[in-house]
């Protein structure tokens, strides 16, 4: 049956190393495939997506004069690209391509050779037949807004911003707080280098503000986004501030003047560990440098009683404003960076860590305030009594790697809490015990930081905490109040160890937003099991997400530190810059099309597209598909009762095709 | 082209055969994620990517049956997250009517399954199959194509002259 | 006998509206009759199976059969005009798909056997006594043909080279039939000759089909109303024209009745019960599962509905029930 | 950390040399060696082989040198390591029983308490060695009609499983009272089986004698198949545990629950009965069985705020993270045994938490409480200052006039 004079069909199968081939015979599957109507070549080899393997391709076009290709391999979604361009090189339609994903869907799921060997031939087998009837196909281009949105100004929204921005491309930066800076601008040193995490962060936060290519919207979040690549259209709602931005100076003299002389509500940037007024800012260098007033603390906006003394002292700017509206904006965007970063873990949920139960057990995002200069306590570590801890005890790993709240390792915790031992033993004098379950100390630097900071005398004990309680309960105690005893098994020498301390700091790892799931939806992107957001490919396409256009940058795709969030963002800028210089992007040419003589008119799709792609023109009595709304989905072609709507590159009898060599009985 | 193609025929035992139609955002993402996570399950399902669940024709899935495969399993973006707005409601929809009519087809509804998978549950391709393919191999083989030869039996015997006596009497008794 | 082309006229599993349709060509068939020799036409005319079997193969010009094939009478029938005949036309929506009589392939022979010989409310038959395929009496032997269990189109029994559809074809259907067969213009073998374009192309109401139908519920044509100027689709009546090969002149909707099917789907089509499901449970107008499922309830028999005329020549043909199949012996990877 | 049908359906049958063809079985080749269940176990300190120690043995082999110590002897089945283990290892489902049941069977002598409760269990079916006979004699001691089911067969809601200790120890004869009068105040339909019912088997004595435990699941299967009823409601959290986690594997398929969260359902019915105010700070122990493995932590919570004047004080290890009272897991009898070693009860350990609240009553759900906790009030000199009580005898309290 071989070539007889139609179409002249290729076949290669991967080894992929050992993936494929280590468990099915290959060039079994390459001989039956010779077998196949229409297969003039059938292949086997190691790397098919190696340069190698696409000069095979190419070589094998030009000396068997192939019409068709198909590649049993990995994922299409992996390589698809790759061979339709060898393909288009070797001089072929680059959609006279099917490729055979027996690698995600086969080798790597399966673990029996000889069925998945059969299972590997129907696949092969559906894929020729399927490739038959491909037919050539143009790809087209859509022009790409050059603007770019960034959501979340924590430091990769930041970095990501500058770079975009310094690249010369309009970078709307979308913040939901009264100012950027994220968590970053909460810590205090930051690991491994120990240095100052305002130092290196606020220059970067005023670059923004004065940056003419970046539109700074802090205090507002991004409510709707519609249509696609290089042409999202967005909407950003900006919460009402009551203080003007353009007015403003930032003198801060109307938080001075606020009738409430000291602070009163919890100062969420201290993690309530201080107190401030209705108007505020989170922090002495906060950017944009303007106060925010919170409507459900300000007398004026819950009662309307209020002397107004905030008015009064800001009398010749004007800038307090007490009927401002939230505002909506439309913007129109090219590419999207999703820059949300992480919430950290709740310690409550472990509740016998007694979290919330006895004061001098705090989180470490509480610490960095507290071991902060300009924190509540001017940087003075102490407990809520004023004393200062003689005896701290640090439990790494708080809400990670357990199947009760979160199962991944969070990443920054282990040397974060080799950080906060240091700077606490530094303060205090204290003697330090850090719990720890495996000391996880990867990426550059970080085993000098850990064996820098372990010589420095902190006790470090392999176990993890089991119970905490007050030394009360315990017969012997030496009298001093407030003390917790933390129970722990130390494995190494194999004792359970209940050791009383002062301070107790949980190092709480990081998790998704809480939000992470409707900013999913509302992007049309996807999370990974845990709810950070997934990367299309952990590998080859660690910023993209499965919605083209759609970046990822820093903590809301995973756990990570500074240097890698700030590299990431690089990444997704630089993604995001390659995809608006290009200036077009290319589109699947998967859309439907109606054959126009086999039209009855009927009407039936019209209403079934999502993006009224489809039109009923009056004079042919026809339906007819605008090819630029379509986006490809097919519903239309599935329903059309006459069958005279068709899709490019899922064509029914390329489907049907499919199902029949799947299944194909002897 | 001629299209007599040979089968790849093993002698194993009967094992069910599952043709899935997985959307190319969601369920078929997921399906390579559990391959990159290495989720072993059971290898008796052929996956056919569509872009998206709304694409799969109610006639799709009686072409598979009817070329032999022991049940159908879509799969697609949970509601409200179709990467194409709402083709999952449609593929929803349509399975739902499809399903009355297979059942009054005699096909037990087992055998045609609709699942939400996103694009980060691969467990969940491994559980959805696992599950269907041990209800199918409880359920025995659909093999329409066997069974239609075997009605055509019926015109094989015909084909022959007017049969003698007894052969009526014993059919008449069938 | 004349040099004529010779016709051929057989009827099967039917009702006797397409031998009806044939003399729906009214004077027309005199044109017919002056053209051509009907050599057999058992209806209307006294010829014999010997008659048949008596002719030289491939004799006959084209022999138009109408009905299902359902027993072993048919088959044989079928068959030999088959070898009598250069061109066999599957005449009418029996013989294209299976037609009414089609829709007993939802039952077992058994089932059916049952009903009607014995549970059915009119039936008085203490000694469930069923038709006996032979019987002596009297020292001889009365035959009867064998009850097949299976609805057949003709194209599943014998190779068919033409389809004239409808519940019954139309006159203007068979006359050009007819015509391009005298001319010599057939179109290609296994053509249906009909527009194959669906049926709303040729409808009167098709303007008033709104291009944003999104359907509440449906309502079967004999428990409303139905305005006789709307489409009907639109006022929520199961229509099948959107699925249909039209031709027909659209003669159901002209008279206030949705189309049902009869003429079969298009060319680009291999299952229209599926295709209008597809397109009709896309148009409801719900999100929410329970939703969904009740106003598709609305639809009590989808089978009935959809494959009135085309059950035997569908994608699943026939009842898989499971108590009759005892498979699980063929291997297969 | 609840047990799920499938997981229990995996406990069937697995033996040490199968363990690991289960999922739950494998969970345990994922210890990351954290020592959490080490350093959670109320008794992790006085084990040469607490669990953590247990898997790298397993691991590594040894497993044979952990049968030979007596660290199982000190588990009291208190869920606290596999509650908290962050690999969700059932360890106290899975693993435990089946050390422990080695570790038993190497034993060259049984501590006489546990031994004695044991053949008593064996030959009367409880562990007191009273007569069977007597096994309803309580039921003379109050007004309420008690339905006995071999007296009168008929149907009937609710199997009241009784249990050994409410129906011969005097404490807890008086939650049997207290418990018969509630439930018929709220007009329920049920019946015990009297002298027909014997020791379902706790958690302890089922993993240190699972022969035993067999026969004692034969048994009361077979009464149980006598009569007809809808469910078993059972005072006793142990006997809950073995009807939930250890029948099924024996074809019982009877829908099981506690006296409390019954009580709990019909709280809005009780509620209105409850008019003499208590002037009483509570302080509630949570029971393993009920709360840790069964989920019950408000229920009970819920039951005693419903009693007018009853104020609640939480100890400082409460509801998952509350501590045993050290009778679980066999530990009722071996009291002298741990005072041979030197070890201190876990009752009177709790105790110092209750008395940290400063309550003055302490609330138990559990049968074995109740004595225990009694037990170490005297011990301490604490008669003045707390008194224990069973939740349903405060609920009684609180009706007034009984």
């Amino acid at each position: 049956m071989k070539g007889n004079g139609d179409i002249r069909i290729g076949f290669y199968i991967c080894h992929c190393g050992t993936n494929i081939a280590g468990l099915i015979d290959v060039a079994r599957i390459a001989e039956y495939a010779g077998t196949l109507p229409g297969v003039v070549v059938a292949r086997d080899y190691k790397y098919m997506c190696s340069d190698p393997g696409q000069d095979l391709l190419r070589e094998d076009i030009a000396a068997y004069h192939l019409m068709r290709i198909v590649v049993a391999s990995c994922s299409p979604l992996l390589h698809e690209q790759t061979f339709r361009r060898a393909a288009e090189k070797g001089g072929i339609n680059p959609y006279f391509v099917q490729m055979v994903n027996i690698r995600e869907h086969g080798t790597w799921v399966h673990d029996d050779a000889e069925y998945m060997t059969g299972k590997a031939m129907d696949m092969v087998r559906a894929a020729v037949l399927r490739v038959y009837a491909h037919q050539p196909l143009e790809r087209k281009q859509v022009p790409i807004t050059p603007d770019v949105l960034i959501v979340g100004g924590g430091i990769a929204g930041i970095h990501a911003a500058l770079t975009m921005a310094d690249a010369g491309k309009h970078v709307y930066l979308v913040e939901r707080e009264p100012t950027i800076g994220g968590h970053m601008a909460q810590f205090d040193k930051t690991f491994p280098t120990l240095d100052c995490a305002a130092c290196i962060l606020t220059p970067k936060m005023t670059a923004v503000k004065a940056h003419p290519n970046i539109t700074l919207w802090t205090w507002s979040e991004v409510e709707k986004v519609d249509g696609f690549i290089g042409n999202f259209t967005v909407t950003v709602k900006r919460k009402a501030r009551y203080v003007d931005e353009d007015l403003c100076v930032g003198c801060m003299e109307c938080i001075e003047a606020c009738i409430y002389k000291q602070g009163k509500f919890p100062d969420e940037f201290n993690m309530g560990l201080s107190k401030r007024k209705p108007i505020f800012i989170p922090f002495p260098q906060a950017v944009p440098p303007v106060p925010v007033i919170d409507p459900g603390q300000c007398l004026h906006l819950k009662k309307g009683t209020c002397k107004d003394t905030c008015v009064e002292i800001c009398a010749d700017r004007k800038a307090i404003n007490f009927e401002q509206e939230p505002e909506y904006k439309e913007i129109e965007v090219g590419a999207i960076i999703l820059a949300t970063g992480f919430t950290p873990f709740d310690a409550t949920r472990i509740p016998y860590y007694g979290y919330g139960k006895y004061p001098n057990v705090y989180t470490a995002l509480e610490l960095e305030r507290l071991v902060n200069a300009s924190g509540p306590t001017g940087g003075e570590v102490r407990l809520p009594d004023g004393r200062t801890p003689e005896r701290v005890a640090i439990v790494h790993c708080v809400g990670s790697r357990d199947e009760h709240y979160n199962r991944w390792c969070s990443r920054v915790c282990c040397m974060y809490s080799m950080k906060l031992a240091h700077l606490v033993k530094e303060k205090t004098h204290a003697e330090i015990f850090n719990f720890y379950i495996d000391m996880r100390a990867p990426g550059k630097s970080m085993e000098e930081f850990y064996n820098r900071i372990s010589s420095e005398g902190i006790h470090l004990v392999r176990g993890r905490v089991a119970d905490v309680y007050p030394e009360t309960l315990e017969k012997k105690t030496n009298g001093q109040i407030g003390r917790v005893i933390v129970q722990a098994e130390d494995t190494l020498i194999g004792r359970i160890r209940k050791i009383p301390v002062d301070m107790l700091i949980l190092s709480t790892g990081l998790q998704p937003r809480i939000d992470a799931e409707e900013i999913r939806r509302m992007f049309n992107i996807s999370c990974s099991a845990g709810g950070f957001f997934l990367e299309r490919h952990p590998k080859l396409a660690p910023v993209n997400t499965f919605t083209d256009g759609i970046f990822l940058a820093g903590t809301c795709q995973g756990p990570k530190d500074i240097p890698d969030t700030v590299a990431q963002a690089g990444a997704a800028a630089s993604e995001a810059l390659a995809l608006i210089d290009r200036g077009v992007f290319e589109l699947e040419p998967n859309t439907a099309y109606i054959m126009e003589d086999d039209c009855s008119g009927c009407k039936s799709c019209i209403p079934l597209c999502p993006y009224t792609a489809i039109a009923f023109k009056e004079e042919k009595q026809k339906a007819e598909i605008n090819e630029a709304l379509c986006k490809g989905c097919g519903t239309c072609v599935a329903s059309c009762p006459s069958g005279s709507i068709r899709q490019h590159l899922f064509e029914d009898e390329e489907i049907y095709r499919e199902i029949r060599g799947l299944l194909a009985y002897a | 082209m001629n299209e007599t193609i040979e089968t790849t025929q093993t002698a194993q035992p009967w094992r069910p055969r599952i043709v899935a139609f997985f959307c190319n955002w969601c369920t078929y993402t997921a399906a390579d994620l559990a391959g990159v996570s290495r989720m072993k399950y059971a290898p008796n399902t052929r996956i056919i990517r569509v872009m998206c669940s709304g694409r799969i024709d109610p006639q799709f899935v009686l072409e598979a049956l009817s070329e032999g495969a022991d049940g159908v399993l879509i799969g697609g973006c949970h509601p409200g997250d179709c990467h194409y707005a709402e083709g999952n409601y449609k593929a929803l929809r349509r399975f739902h009517l499809l399903r009355r009519m297979l059942i009054g087809m005699g096909i037990d509804e087992k055998r045609f399954r609709l699942e939400w998978i996103s694009a980060s549950e691969g467990d969940k391709v491994k559980t959805v199959i696992n599950d269907m393919v041990e209800q199918l191999q409880q359920l025995g083989p659909l093999d329409i194509p066997a069974r239609r030869k075997a009605w055509d039996v019926e015109l094989e015997e015909a084909k022959a002259q007017v049969p003698r006596y007894e052969e009526f009497e014993e059919a008449a008794h069938v | 006998m004349s040099d004529k082309p010779k016709i051929g006229l057989y009827w099967c599993a039917s009702c006797g509206g397409c031998e009806e349709s044939v003399v729906d060509l009214a004077e027309d068939i005199l044109d017919v009759v002056e053209a051509v020799d009907i050599i057999f036409w058992p209806v209307a005319m006294d010829f014999k199976r010997a008659d048949v079997e008596a002719m030289d193969d491939r004799s006959i010009t084209a022999t138009l059969i109408n009905g299902a094939v359902r027993t072993s009478e048919q088959e044989e029938m079928v068959r030999l005009l088959r070898r009598k005949s250069a061109v066999i036309i599957a005449y009418g929506s029996c013989a294209h798909l299976g037609g009414i009589p089609g829709m007993a392939n939802q039952f077992d022979r058994e089932q059916i056997l049952r009903y009607v010989y014995e549970d059915a409310p009119t039936v008085v038959n203490d000694e469930k006594t069923r038709p006996a395929t032979a019987h002596r009496f009297n020292g001889s032997e009365a035959t009867l043909p064998v009850f097949h269990a299976t609805v057949r189109a003709l194209d599943q029994v014998i190779d068919v080279d033409y389809y004239i559809p409808g519940c019954a074809p139309t006159p203007a259907l068979l006359k050009a039939a007819v015509e391009a067969l005298l001319t010599g213009t057939l179109p290609p073998k296994g053509t249906v000759l009909a527009p194959d374009i669906a049926l709303c192309d040729e409808c009167p109401r098709k303007e008033s089909k709104p291009e944003d139908l999104r359907i509440e519920r449906f309502h079967r044509p004999h428990a409303v109303m139905a305005d006789p100027d709307t489409c009907l689709l639109a006022q929520g009546i199961v229509c099948m024209g959107p699925a249909t090969r039209g031709g027909c002149e659209a003669l159901c909707v002209k008279g206030n009745m949705p189309c049902t099917g009869c003429f079969g789907p298009t060319s680009r089509v291999r299952d229209q019960g599926a295709k209008i499901l597809s397109s009709l449970a896309a148009s409801v107008a719900a999100d929410e599962e329970a939703d969904i499922i009740s106003i598709l309830s609305t639809i009590p028999d989808p089978i009935g509905t959809f494959y009135r005329y085309g059950l035997p020549g569908s994608l699943l043909r026939k009842l898989l029930s499971q108590s009759s199949w005892t498979g699980g012996t063929s291997h297969h990877a | 950390m609840l047990a799920g049908e499938e997981v229990i359906e995996q406990m069937w049958g697995v033996s040490l040399d199968r363990l690991y063809d289960s999922d739950e079985g494998q969970r345990i080749l994922s210890c990351i060696q954290c020592g959490t269940c080490a350093g959670a176990c109320p008794y992790g300190e006085h084990m040469l082989y607490p669990p953590r120690r247990i898997i790298t043995m397993l691991k590594a082999g040894l497993i044979e040198d952990v049968f030979d110590s007596d660290s199982l002897f000190k588990c009291v089945n208190c869920y606290t390591c596999m509650t908290k283990c962050p690999r969700n290892i059932r360890l106290t489902e899975i693993l435990l029983p089946l050390v422990k049941e080695q570790s038993a069977v190497r034993l060259e002598e049984m501590p006489a308490e546990l031994q004695k409760a044991i053949e008593n269990t064996y030959r009367y079916g409880n562990t007191y060695g009273e007569s069977a006979r007597k096994r309803a004699a309580w039921i003379e001691t109050i007004e309420v009609p008690i339905r006995i089911l071999a007296k009168d067969p008929a149907p009937v809601d609710i199997l009241w499983f009784v249990e050994c200790d409410l129906s011969y120890h005097p404490r807890g004869q008086a939650a049997a009272r207290a418990t018969a009068l509630l439930f018929h105040l709220l007009g329920l339909d049920f019946a015990i089986l009297g002298p027909e019912e014997r020791c379902a088997g706790d958690c302890g004595r089922l993993s240190w004698e699972p022969g035993l435990a067999e026969t004692l699941v034969d048994y009361n299967l077979s009464i149980f198949d006598k009569y007809t009823f809808n469910r078993i409601v059972t005072n006793d959290p142990h006997a809950l545990d073995a009807f939930k986690f250890r029948y099924p594997m024996f074809a019982f398929k009877h829908k099981t629950t506690a006296t409390v969260p019954e009580l709990y359902a019909h709280l809005d019915r009780l509620k209105p009965m409850l008019t003499k105010k208590l002037d009483y700070l509570v302080t509630y122990h949570d029971s393993c069985c009920l709360g840790r493995h069964n989920g019950f932590y408000d229920e009970p919570r819920a039951l005693l705020e419903a009693i007018p004047g009853v104020r609640l004080v939480e100890m400082d290890h409460n509801r998952e993270n509350s501590i045993c009272c050290g009778g679980g897991g066999g530990g009722m009898w071996l009291d002298t045994w741990y005072k041979q070693q030197g070890i201190e009860r876990l009752s009177d350990r709790r105790l110092r938490e209750v008395i940290a609240t400063r309550a003055n009553v302490l609330a138990v759900a559990c049968p074995y409480e109740v004595s225990r906790f009694e037990d170490a009030v005297k011990l301490a000199g604490y008669e003045d200052r707390i008194i224990v009580r069973d939740i349903t005898e405060l609920l009684v309290e609180a009706i007034g006039g009984h």
